[in-house]
C-alpha cells in the first residue's frame, strides 16, 4: 500500500513541479515559483477590502470560510480581479463563452479547513467585458512588483492570449506550498 | 488481496477523490470553461458602449442570478431569435475607439456557448445610439437580418446572414424603426408625417415596392413611442399621451385597426414614459405598460411610477401596481405573467411576479443593482 | 435708421431661415424644424432628472436660471448628454481638441429673461471619452422619435464626423422661433 | 449725421451686440471649439481602459478644476514631457475592443491644443495593464520613447519619435520598469533577483551594452515599490517596510549610495502602501509618502492613512498629516509643495496644500469624486 501512497504523492509533486517549470518556462526568466516556499508565511488573517482594478469598487461579502463567492475565501489571498464564481463560473472554470489565459500569476494561501499552504494559480478569463455587478476583490498576500512577474497582479493576464480584454479571475490549486 | 489490504486501498482512493479530507491535501485541479449556459429561460439585457465596450448581460429569468454575457462594440443594438438559442447584435468598432473610422460589425452568436458564429461587417451608416426595439431585426428562419441606418439620413441594411454579405440598402427618408412582417415578406416603418411605410421584400431580401399608410398618428399633437408589440396578427403601439394603436402590417399598406386611450378616464395626468414603455402577454392578452403622473411635454422619458395592467380585448385597465423607476420593460410568454424591468437613468433590474387572480397585479421577487442597463428582452 | 433696424432684424431672420434650412438638407428629409413654431410651448417648467445616457447618472445642480453649468438652465430644455460648460467648453463651444459635431438637433426653448421662445441647436462634441465627473442632463420638452430625426436626441450626434466618440453637448441659439 | 440720429445708431448696435437687453433676441451664435487649454499649471490623471477607451484628465493644478482630456485605448499609459506641455500615452486598439488582435499604439500630443501630433503602431507586445511610473518614458530632448512590454516576458521597445519608427526592442528577462538617465544615455531596471540593470543607449536608441549591479535590495525579505523619484542626480526608491534606497544611475553600473529606514523607531508598524507611493519636492529636499499602519504581509497595497513629510537630507521625518484613502500621490515642484492624490480603489482626487513654516503639515483644499483615477503627474 504505501507503493499506493507514494505514487498518489508523486503525482501531486509531479504536477507541482511541472507547474512550477511551465510557469518558469512561461515567465521566460527564473521563475519566482521555487522561491515560495520560503518567502510567504501564508494568508493567515485574511483580508479584504473594497478594491478596484478596472471598474467600480465593491464592498467585500462577509463570507464564510468556505464561501468562494466572497473575497475573504482562503485560496483569493493574493487575487486582483473579478471573482469568477460570481460570473457564471466557478473557482476552477471560467464563464462560458470566455476564453482561458496562457499564462498565469500565483499565490501561496493557507487553507483553514487542513492548515496546509497551497501554491494557488490565478488564472484570468478572457476575450471578453467583464460583468459590473460580479465581486471584485483584491489580496496582495505574498504579491511582489513586476520583476517577481510569477507573483505580480497589477498586469492583465490575458495578454499572451489571442483575446486581451479581461472578464474575471479563477483560483486553482496545483500543488502543496511547503 | 486480502480484506485488510482492500479496505485500506478503498479508504486510500477515498482520499484522493475528496481532497479536503485533513490527511490528504487538496489534490491539483485542472482550468476549464464551462461549456454551455446553465439551462432554464434567460432574461437578455442591453447595455450599450459609449467609451468603448458594450455587452448583453444574460440573467437566469426565474431568480435574475447571473448568468453570462456577450460583449459588443460602441453603440450596440441586440435582437435574440429561434426560441431564445441564438443572438445577433450590430455594435461598432472604431479605429482609435473615441476616434477613426468605424467598422460596422453584426455578429450572431450562439446563446447556450455564447460563441460567436458569423461577424459580417455591414455599412457604416449603422445607427450610432442606444439599444432599442426595431433597430435591428433577423427573419424567423435567421436568414436574412435587418439594420436601421441614420446619417443621420434613414435607410434599411439588409444582411444575408447565409452568405455573410450586405445585400442591399434600402432608404426610407424620415421614416424610422423596423417591424417586420410574421412572413419575412415585407417590413413596415412609422415616418414623421403620421403615416406608415410598408416596404415589400423580394426572396433576396431587395425591396421590390412600398407603399404608404394613410396618417395613422398625429406627430405634433401625440406621437407614437417607437417600441412595439407584436399582438396577435398586429402591432400595437401607444402614444405619449396614452392611446394604443392597434395597427394591422399584413397587407401591402399598413392600416389602423383601432385606437383606445385606456388612461383618458383616470385622473391624475397619468401618461407612458420610458423608451421600452410596455410588453404584451400574450397568454392572457395583457399589456403591461410604465406610467408616470403629472405628465407634461418633455415627461415622456420619465421612469415609471406605476406599471398598468390592459386588458386589450376588454378594453379596461385592471390593475395598477406600484413598479417605481422603470424606463424599460419586458414581460414573459409564461400563464403567469413575469414583468422585467431596468432604469436606464440610474440603476437596477427589476424582476415582479403578476397574479392572473388578481387582475395581474404585479409584485417585486428580485432586485439587481446593475447600472447602465437598457433594452431587454423576456423569454 | 429704421433701414439699419430692419437689416439687423433681416440679419437675424436670414440666419435663423439658413439654419433651418442647413439643418433639412442635413438630415435628408423634410426638417421638423418647420414646424416648431406651432409645436411645442416651451420649456416653461424646468424639470431637471439625474438622467444617463451612457454613464453613471449625477442629480441636477440647484442651479440658477443663468447657471449654465445647471440642467435647469433655460437653453437646455431638449438636452441630453454631458454639458459642455461643465467641461473646459462653453455653451456654444466645445472643448479644447475635441470635434465639431456636422448635424444636429434642436428645441425650442424660454427664456425667462426676455420671455421669447427660441430654436436651440445642440450640437454634440466628438472623437472623445466625456469626463465622467461632469454634469449629465436630460430633458426632452418638444423631444420626439426618430421619425423626426431634426429632433431626436437618443443617438450619437457624431454620426456624420470623422471622429465617432461622444465628448459633450452645447446650446446654441440659432434664432427666435416664434 | 446729426447728433441724434448718431445716438440712436449707437444705441442700435450696442443692443445687437447686446443680445440679452428684452428689447432686442439673443443673436444667433456660432458654434466653436476652444483653441487652447486654460493657462496655468496643469494636473495629469490617467484611467487606463479596461473595457475600452481610456483617458488622461486634466485638471487645474490651483483649484483641480477641469480643463480638458486626451482619450487614448485599452490599458493605456502616460507620460508628460517638455515642461509639462508634451503629452505621451501607449495603449492598446484591440479589433473587436474586448477581443481580437491589438494594434498597440503610441501617441504624441500637445497639451495645449490636445491635437494628436504622432501616432506610432509598436510592438504589440506592451504590457497592457494599470498606468505606473516606468512603464513609458520619453527622452529629455523629445527625439526616443521607451516602452515597457511583457508578454510576460519582460523587454523595452525603443521608439524614434523622429521618424516615427520602432527602432529596437531591449530584452530584459526578469527586470520591470525603465527609469531613464537624466542624459538619456542609459536606462536603469530593476531585477528580481535584488539587482538593477543598466542598459547603456547608443544614439539610434540601440543597446550599446548592459550591466548587472551588486545587489542592491532584497526582494524575499524587503521587496523595492518600483516607483522612484529623481532625487538630485540619484533615484529615490522605497522598500515595502519603509526603507529609502538611494540609488546613482549615472554610471554604467547602478550603485546603492545609501538607505534610510525612516519608519523603523516610530510604533504602530506603518509602512509605505499603494502604488504611485510617494512624491519628492525639490526645492525643499522633502519627499511625502503615503504611509498606513499595522502593516503586514500583503498590506503594501493599502490606501494611506497618513501621508509623511521626510526630510531627505537631515533624516527626520517632519510631520505626519491625515491624509486618507490616498493609493498614488504626486507633488508639485513649488516652493510651497502642493501634494495630489487619488485613490485607485474607491473614488477621490485630493490636492493638499503644506506649509513650510509648519513642518511640511499638509491641508486638504480641494477635493474631486473621480473614479477609476490612477497615476498622477504634478506640474
Amino acid at each position: 500500500m504505501s507503493d499506493l501512497l507514494s505514487r498518489i504523492i508523486k503525482t501531486l509533486d509531479g504536477v507541482l513541479e511541472s507547474g512550477a517549470r511551465a510557469s518558469a518556462r512561461r515567465h521566460g526568466r527564473r521563475s519566482a515559483l521555487t522561491r515560495i516556499g520560503g518567502l510567504l508565511v501564508g494568508g493567515a488573517a485574511a483580508m479584504a477590502l473594497p478594491f478596484d482594478r478596472a471598474y467600480g469598487a465593491q464592498a467585500a461579502g462577509k463570507g464564510s470560510e468556505g464561501n468562494d463567492k466572497s473575497c475573504d475565501y482562503w485560496r483569493y489571498c493574493a487575487l486582483d480581479g473579478f471573482l469568477c464564481t460570481t460570473m457564471g463560473g466557478s473557482k476552477t472554470s471560467c464563464p462560458v463563452g470566455a476564453e482561458a489565459s496562457v499564462v498565469t500569476w500565483v499565490g501561496t494561501c493557507q487553507n483553514p479547513g487542513d492548515n496546509r499552504s497551497y501554491l494557488i494559480s490565478y488564472y484570468d478569463c478572457c476575450g471578453k467585458t467583464p460583468y459590473t455587478g460580479a465581486q471584485f476583490c483584491l489580496r496582495s498576500e505574498g504579491e511582489r512588483p513586476g520583476y517577481n512577474m510569477g507573483l505580480y497582479n497589477d498586469i492583465n493576464w490575458c495578454v499572451a492570449n489571442a483575446n486581451k480584454g479581461y472578464h474575471c479571475t479563477v483560483a486553482l490549486v496545483v500543488g502543496v506550498a511547503s | 488481496m486480502d480484506s485488510y489490504r482492500k479496505a485500506t486501498l478503498v479508504a486510500l482512493l477515498a482520499l484522493a477523490a475528496q481532497p479536503a479530507l485533513a490527511d490528504e491535501p487538496i489534490a491539483p485541479e485542472t482550468f476549464t470553461v464551462e461549456a454551455a449556459l446553465k439551462p432554464g429561460p434567460n432574461l437578455f439585457v442591453a447595455s450599450s458602449g459609449w467609451a468603448g465596450a458594450g455587452v448583453i448581460n444574460i440573467f437566469s429569468a426565474a431568480d435574475l442570478s447571473y448568468k453570462g454575457n456577450y460583449a459588443n462594440g460602441f453603440n450596440g443594438q441586440m435582437t435574440i431569435s429561434a426560441g431564445g438559442t441564438v443572438g445577433y447584435t450590430a455594435s461598432a468598432y472604431p479605429k482609435r475607439i473615441m476616434k477613426g473610422p468605424i467598422e460596422a460589425v453584426l455578429e450572431r452568436f450562439d446563446v447556450s456557448t455564447l460563441k460567436t458564429t458569423r461577424d459580417i461587417t455591414i455599412l457604416p451608416k449603422f445607427i450610432l445610439g442606444q439599444a432599442a426595439h426595431g433597430m435591428l431585426q433577423v427573419s424567423a428562419d435567421g436568414e436574412r437580418a435587418y439594420v436601421q441606418n441614420a446619417t443621420p439620413a434613414t435607410s434599411v441594411t439588409v444582411v444575408n446572414l447565409k452568405t455573410g454579405k450586405v445585400v442591399s440598402e434600402i432608404p426610407i427618408p424620415g421614416c424610422w424603426t423596423i417591424n417586420l412582417a410574421k412572413d419575412g415578406t415585407r417590413f413596415t416603418t412609422l415616418c414623421g408625417d403620421g403615416r406608415f411605410l410598408t416596404v415589400r421584400l423580394g426572396p433576396d431580401g431587395r425591396a421590390t415596392g412600398q407603399a404608404y399608410s394613410e396618417k395613422i398618428f398625429d406627430p405634433e399633437k401625440d406621437p407614437l413611442f417607437t417600441h412595439a408589440e407584436r399582438v396577435g396578427a398586429d402591432l400595437v403601439f401607444v402614444s405619449f399621451s396614452g392611446v394604443f394603436h392597434r395597427v394591422s402590417d399584413a397587407g401591402d399598406t399598413a392600416r389602423l385597426v383601432s385606437t383606445y386611450a385606456f388612461a383618458k378616464e383616470i385622473p391624475g395626468g397619468w401618461a407612458p414614459g420610458g423608451y421600452e414603455v410596455m410588453g404584451y402577454n400574450a397568454p392572457n392578452g395583457i399589456i403591461f405598460i410604465a406610467m408616470h403622473p403629472g405628465a407634461r411635454d418633455g415627461s415622456h422619458k420619465n421612469p415609471s411610477t406605476e406599471v398598468w395592467a390592459v386588458d386589450l380585448e376588454r378594453r379596461t385597465v385592471l390593475y395598477r401596481s406600484m413598479a417605481p423607476g422603470l424606463t424599460h420593460l419586458a414581460v414573459s410568454q409564461d400563464k403567469v405573467p413575469v414583468i422585467f424591468g431596468t432604469n436606464s437613468h440610474g440603476e437596477g433590474l427589476f424582476r415582479y411576479e403578476t397574479d392572473p387572480t388578481a387582475k395581474f397585479a404585479a409584485k417585486l421577487t428580485h432586485q439587481v443593482g446593475l447600472r447602465n442597463a437598457s433594452y431587454l428582452l423576456a423569454p
